[in-house]
């Protein structure tokens, strides 16, 4: 059974979709995925285990048994060991927490369906981490996308429809530009296969069609990373989502496609062709930083919690894309230790909302006043949450900008560090917009009137769980970082092909 | 024997190639969509037939012939088909033939009563 | 010159993917959009289709009398096409059921007019809370 | 000597495309990007890519315009007139400058000396006839080198009817002013009134079924396979559909028999990766499943997968068309959607 962990780790989400479809009733459907999601987190870790038991950090699976790079190959080292652990992890935790506001918007009888669309999203996730073949990526990319534009689309309201059609759109075309650059790599070099295509890109490195090749990729996985200036679709995907597929989302997909850009430049082009010989990082840094500046501030001044954290997303994945543009071994790591930690936070961020979305029936800035008394637990949850955001010490935050600008000041980027810090700030202002609305202003009367809903109580355990899981992770994984650091470092050296 | 077959099949493609060519004139110039059907319809059956019976006179395997001849039997018998639902859903629903004064063709349409209102 | 001979078809087939790539930035109507993402797709399966060909080579299937000095296109290129047009046509139904439920929402299809009844181009917070309680 | 050919249907293509991003009637526009296909289908086959324009032509051509077309009856029928903007023309052929200068480099069209043509495709075409005996090497790399890739494809159109059906499912609870409950009955009464058409169909119907088993079981010789055979079924049920009306073809094909057929569509491709690996060998490895002949093992996996593939397809065509016409509210989609069959 050993040998065959990273196709059972596809295989298993994969079928378990259809099955899941058949299964008759709302609870059964409900503890099948969430043993389903159990049951790939057990195999993400016995992966990262065998990985351990390997002499060069690497798994490759034949499928099919045919040699690559004839066949299709699975290929698992530090990097998506590290990246499987995550997703299955966030999915398990987040299928606990059930279908949230997704459920009035599915039709009676079809309550199987949601769960069978979220594990195909989970099972489309996995397999883009898994594979070691490039088209193989552009598949399971669709999969996953199909499901979360549904997904997407089964958000209270009447704009849920319009964000998930923009979000396709946008997705559609950069999943094509990223199926024309694969056409484009394989035109020059015959091969799909990733570590194939490492081998004999260096003969034709010095084409124009090859540099195409990269904008292509990079564009085409820009658009669904929601890198700056291409994040338009993402404030709107995540706040008319359901909460808990925004958390799903936030925590996992942007995460898989930084992988997949990670993967792309330092194991398909090589970060010296890329970074040195055509210098991405001057396009690519102001970008991070703009991001960095431009997500928070927009941030500041939401009227809308949920839409407030889709922003900070925008920031947020502007610090991984510093890590990444910094092109050393300390910069990959803290943005792959940011990636973890970041999905940690969000996720556990959006699942407090959605109990409150439960609850008090809005996720409006306004309906959080007062709230700190009467959802202690919930409102708990979100002040940790921010504090990680902001990066105070002893939370995930604070790892992972410790690497960030330990990263910039080994390059000499002493403003580049000081403008990391700078913009720590902007998330102070935001969290504790959030933190006063608890906890230090009186709910309105009027309102309360007005909306005549039965008073509001603490979120039932079924939600508070997991989302206390998940916030509660965001601080254990600050002060025991073996885990992330870790296995980010282990990642960070194979990339640069120093270590291991 | 070859060059007999070759010329009659050269015949048959391109009389069935003209035959197209002015159906297509016809789709184009004639002023409604019913005399329009009816161009097409030489498009359709004629036209197609000639090109399939050129391509049958050229066809190396019988397995090939009788593919041709299928596929004109399915065009004959679904194309007429197409055409007649068609005509009939637009006089259904109203359109007009041309150089006919309209109130002579009134009354004889389903009247709008009769159908499904509209949303 | 050569390039012109040996590299024209590329270049049309990169003008139809630019002409669906305008339809679904440039057009308001949603379905417009996804005709020219359509488009858009089928002609990145051209371009792939395009490189698989090999001049004087014939579909790939074996012949029955053996493949003996028989040339054959890549099989590759449309193995994968395959699968793209799947995707293709499976975005395209995604897209349409949201398309239905776009209008049923707010009985247009027009993109700026779903903006001015949803309320600015959706990044006001009031408009955001709006569609949150209907 | 296929040159001129190919420019001219280049031609039309430009054209056609173009009379899309200009004409505001969107029905016509539906039209003109079903026949964009069906050019794009007679190109592949010039290409010599025979099995991806057979696929284009039933899906481009057929499905996609159906879906069209019941889209538009749902919804508007014209594009409103919108002043023109410079700014998504200069980055459409700015974008399409930067692609043609990548072109460059390229190697030519044709030429047999690519690398694409000699590194890894020479031993799918010796490896068909020696390790597997089936002569359309398009079906065999499909089902065999790159299985998992199409068992990935049979997922992604699982995916978008599980989505589609989440989206349109249900009816409203309450409809708004513009709307009406579906009028699917009378709508189709009125195409049963037509009694040629009635006729032709019911001796049509039961051939273009036959014809999809054809593709099926004939993949492996000849163009065709799981996908298309699936869609030129589906297509025959949609079409009895449309005739004789969604109550009636519910009633022969239930919602909830084509729910599990396409979950056991998948469940078979996937399930026989899974047999192979419990008989020993990696994940849609066939032959193991004939230890004598790996030959014949390779057959029956290919058959199987391909198996699954189509009842999926069949399932998930029918059941995205149910969404759509569930949905109709006014009788076009049965009108117009018979017009472009």
């Amino acid at each position: 059974m050993n040998a065959h962990l990273l196709v059972l780790e596809v295989v298993v989400p994969l079928m378990a979709a259809p099955l899941c479809m058949l299964l008759p009733s709302k609870p059964a459907a409900r503890m099948f995925s969430i043993a389903v999601a159990w049951i790939t987190l057990y195999l993400a870790w016995s992966i990262l285990g065998a990985l351990g038991a390997t002499e060069h950090g690497v798994i490759a699976y034949e499928l099919g048994g045919f040699p690559p790079p004839f066949g299709i190959e699975l290929r698992v080292d530090w990097a998506n060991a590290y990246l499987l652990l995550l997703v299955s992890g966030i999915a398990a935790v987040v299928l606990m927490f059930g279908p949230g506001s997704a459920g009035a918007a599915v039709a009676e009888g079809r309550h199987a369906f949601f769960y069978t669309a979220v594990l195909l999203a989970l099972a489309g996730l996995l397999g883009i981490t898994v594979t070691g073949d490039a088209f193989n990526v552009f598949v399971f990319l669709e999969v996953s996308s199909l499901a979360s534009y549904s997904l997407i689309g089964l958000g209270r309201g009447a704009r849920a429809p319009m964000a998930a059609f923009s979000y396709l759109i946008m997705g559609t075309i950069g999943g094509t530009l990223f199926l024309l650059g694969v056409g484009l790599l394989y035109q020059m070099t015959g091969t799909l296969n990733m570590a194939d295509l490492t081998t004999r890109l260096p003969d034709v490195l010095d084409t124009r069609t090859i540099v195409l090749a990269l904008a292509l990729l990079i564009v085409g996985v820009g658009i669904k990373l929601a890198v700056y200036p291409l994040h338009q679709w993402l404030p709107n995907a995540y706040s008319f989502a359901p909460s808990v597929v925004s958390a799903f989302l936030a925590a996992t997909s942007t995460k898989v496609m930084y992988y997949v850009l990670v993967r792309i430049i330092f194991t398909i082009f090589g970060a010296a062709f890329v970074f040195e010989t055509l210098h991405a990082d001057y396009l690519l840094l102001p970008l991070s930083l703009i991001a960095m500046f431009g997500g928070s501030l927009a941030a500041i001044y939401q009227h809308d919690l949920k839409r407030l954290l889709a922003y900070s997303s925008v920031a947020q994945v502007g610090y991984m894309m510093l890590g990444l543009t910094l092109a050393s071994a300390t910069g990959l790591t803290a943005g792959l230790v940011h990636v973890f930690n970041h999905a940690l936070m969000k996720g556990g961020l959006f699942l407090a909302v959605g109990c409150i979305t439960a609850q008090v029936g809005s996720s409006a800035m306004g309906d959080l006043r007062g709230l700190g008394k009467r959802m202690p637990f919930t409102c708990a949850a979100l002040v940790v949450g921010g504090l990680a955001l902001i990066g105070v010490p002893s939370t995930v935050g604070f790892v992972s900008k410790w690497y960030l600008v330990q990263a910039a000041l080994e390059q000499d980027l002493l403003s580049v560090a000081a403008l990391i810090l700078l913009s720590s700030l902007l998330a102070v202002v935001y969290v504790w917009r959030v933190v006063e609305l608890c906890y230090f202003s009186e709910p309105d009367a009027t309102q309360v009137e007005v909306t005549g809903r039965p008073p509001v109580r603490e979120a039932p355990l079924g939600q508070l769980l997991p989302t206390w899981i998940l916030i509660g992770s965001t601080i254990i994984f600050g002060l025991t970082t073996d885990l992330t650091v870790g296995t980010a470092s282990k990642a960070a050296a194979q990339l640069m092909g120093v270590g291991p | 024997m070859e060059l007999a077959l070759d010329v009659a099949s050269w015949f048959c493609l391109t009389v069935g190639a003209a035959l197209c060519v002015i159906g297509a004139i016809g789709t184009l110039r004639l002023p409604d969509l019913y005399t329009r059907t009816h161009a097409a319809s030489i498009t359709d059956t004629l036209g197609a037939g000639l090109v399939l019976l050129g391509c049958l006179l050229q066809a190396g395997t019988p397995l090939v012939a009788v593919k041709l001849v299928m596929i004109y039997a399915f065009m004959l018998y679904t194309g007429p088909a197409a055409g007649h639902a068609l005509v009939k859903a637009a006089y259904a629903r109203g359109v007009l033939a041309a150089g006919i004064p309209e109130e002579a063709q009134e009354g004889e349409r389903p009247s709008e009563s009769d159908l499904p209102e509209e949303p | 010159m050569s390039e012109v001979l040996g590299l024209w078809n590329y270049w049309v087939v990169i003008v139809l993917m630019m002409i669906g790539l305008y339809i679904m930035i440039a057009r308001d109507s949603l379905v417009k959009k996804v005709m020219g993402l359509n488009i858009f797709q089928v002609s990145v399966i051209m371009f792939y289709v395009s490189m698989g060909k090999v001049r004087g080579g014939t579909a790939p299937i074996l012949p029955e009398g053996g493949a003996e000095g028989v040339l054959f296109s890549n099989p590759l290129p449309h193995v994968l096409m395959l699968t793209a047009i799947v995707v293709g046509i499976a975005t395209t139904a995604l897209a349409l059921a949201l398309v239905v439920r776009i209008k049923e929402a707010y009985g247009t299809i027009e993109e700026d007019e779903i903006h001015a009844l949803a309320g600015g181009d959706g990044m006001d917070g009031r408009s955001a809370v709006q569609g949150e309680a209907e | 000597m296929d040159f001129p050919v190919e420019v001219i249907l280049f031609l039309f293509l430009l054209a056609t495309a173009l009379t899309v991003a200009l004409l505001e009637d969107l029905f016509a526009a539906a039209m003109m990007t079903g026949i964009f296909s069906l050019l794009s289908a007679c190109l592949f086959t010039l290409m010599d890519a025979v099995d991806v324009a057979f696929t284009e032509a039933a899906v481009g051509a057929g499905v996609s315009t159906v879906l069209f077309l019941s889209t538009l009856a749902l919804t508007a029928q014209r594009e409103k007139q919108h002043p023109f903007t410079w700014f998504p023309l200069l980055l459409v052929i700015l974008t399409g400058a930067c692609l043609v200068t990548g072109t460059l480099d390229m190697p030519h069209y044709g030429d047999p000396k690519a690398p694409i043509h000699v590194h890894v495709a020479p031993e799918y075409i010796a490896g068909a006839e020696r390790d597997f005996g089936i002569p359309n090497i398009v079906t065999n790399v499909l089902a065999s080198y790159r299985g998992y890739d199409t068992f990935g494809e049979t997922v992604v159109i699982f995916t978008a009817s599980v989505g589609v059906m989440l989206l349109l499912g249900h009816r409203r609870r309450r409809p708004g002013p513009a709307h009406r409950p579906t009028i699917t009955p009378e709508g189709a009464a009125r195409m049963r009134d037509f009694a040629i058409v009635r006729v032709v169909s019911m001796g049509v119907i039961p051939l273009i079924v036959l014809f999809g088993l054809y593709v099926q079981f004939h993949g492996d010789f000849g163009p065709g396979g799981g996908f298309q055979a699936g869609v030129i079924i589906g297509a025959a049920v949609i079409l009895y559909g449309l005739i004789f009306g969604l109550s009636t073809l519910q009633r022969v094909v239930p919602s909830p028999l084509l729910e599990t057929g396409i979950a056991l569509g998948v469940l078979l491709y996937g399930g026989t990766g899974v047999a192979s690996l419990l008989m020993g060998g990696h994940y849609l490895d066939y032959a193991v499943f004939d230890s004598d002949d790996p030959k014949h093992g390779r057959h029956l996996g290919i058959l199987l997968v391909e198996g699954g593939v189509g009842i999926a397809v069949t399932c998930a065509m029918i059941l995205i068309f149910y969404s759509f016409a569930g949905r109709a509210l006014a009788r076009e989609a049965f009108d117009e959607g018979g017009g472009g069959q």
